[in-house]
């Protein structure tokens, strides 16, 4: 199973892409996992995101979601690192 | 009430193009307001921290433009309801904004001034935390740094 | 730092009339300014009080000037030590002002928003409490009352 | 001896002119009193405006001065009552 993240501003510089994914074993009945997993993810196989990772949220369909919010295959993905508009 | 008006707009803003959207300008009068407030970000052309000054040269904004308007909708709206707003305006600057120019406008307008001044210092407080939006300066030695605060 | 701009006026304010008194406008860039504020005190149709809602229909500003003037003076200097301000504006409308217009303006600029919004509330208490200005209001029936809060 | 006072908003309305004259005997040396005695000759010489006397201040010169503050003949007094500006 696989979910892809978009990315931005930093986060995109380092890693060079726009898009990243993210690979996973489907071990939950629902075959997905939750937001918290997926920052894990993203540390684990893309290590230079890995410190921001720690620090992002996660946004699915463009609204913030919480760390045991679980993602469904299909939905749209953001790290959202840090902001600093204003 | 206006409606709140909420903008991402690709170039350095003017609050003259804004003044009319609230209630309280003279072109849109009306019976309760009592306080206008408009606050204006300006870019600084110098960084500071520990060691240095360093020069920006360049400042560019970046969003995550469908979320920002979605964070920013729902920002505005929240403040309505806190602060009694009976208008609100709530724009951001995207793309190049050279020092000295206005990144974020935030116009608001109510019956009373201490709720007015309230709402503009809460608004600004969530907008710098929840709206997906990120600046990249670019130093006179050509460097660029994405900020994200810790 | 511009000068501090202080003046009564005898017509309703426009804003727009003195945006580019402050550093920080497009007009007059600035490599320091982070912020600019300006509120604007409107004039309101209506009072309440205990017992009724009277509709006001005219509402008169009169001023002892040259002493108005001198206290608005004395009020942008303290304000602009203060709050590090880098630019006032404090103007007041004398004479007419329909409801729904703006009677006061205070415009300050400098490097931080959160001191910016301080320093408005700051003035307009300063003003509202020192500068002799005093407001007639006339009401539907005619009658008149001049506003001396206890 | 007397000192002329400028009125202005409630006060001028109820005493129907800009400016009134208080008398007092010369019993100070300077010849002269202090804000606070010439609110009270107001109370006592006007009594329609002693109640806006209690509540107001003076100003000599055009800037405020306390009650013990001695005033000069010669010099420009006014009655400020509350203000209601802005």
């Amino acid at each position: 199973m696989h979910i892809d993240i978009e990315l931005f501003a930093g986060p995109r510089a380092v890693a060079g892409v726009d898009c990243i994914r993210v690979e996973f074993d489907a071990t939950s009945e629902s075959g997905s996992c939750d937001a918290g997993e997926v920052k894990r993810l993203i540390a684990d196989q893309y290590p230079e995101l890995a410190t921001y990772a720690a620090q992002s949220r996660l946004a699915i369909d463009e609204a913030y979601v919480t760390d045991d919010h679980v993602i469904d295959l299909g939905q749209r993905v953001a790290l959202i690192p840090p902001v600093s508009g204003g | 009430m206006n409606e709140p008006f909420v903008a991402l707009v690709e170039e350095p803003l003017r609050v003259e193009d804004y003044l009319t959207r609230l209630p309280g300008d003279s072109a849109v009068p009306s019976n309760t307001i009592g306080a206008v407030q408009w606050f204006l970000g300006i870019t600084r052309g110098r960084t500071e921290d520990e060691r240095q000054i360093q020069k920006t040269t360049d400042l560019w904004y970046e969003a995550h433009a469908t979320m920002a308007i979605k964070e920013m909708n729902r920002l505005a709206s929240d403040a309505v309801s806190r602060f009694e707003l009976q208008g609100i305006v709530l724009v951001h600057a995207i793309g190049v904004v050279p020092p000295g120019q206005t990144s974020v406008i935030v116009g608001v307008a109510g019956r009373h001034r201490t709720p007015m001044l309230d709402a503009t210092a809460w608004i600004m407080e969530n907008l710098k935390r929840d709206v997906p939006i990120w600046k990249r300066e670019t130093f006179h030695d050509g460097s660029q740094d994405w900020i994200h605060p810790q």
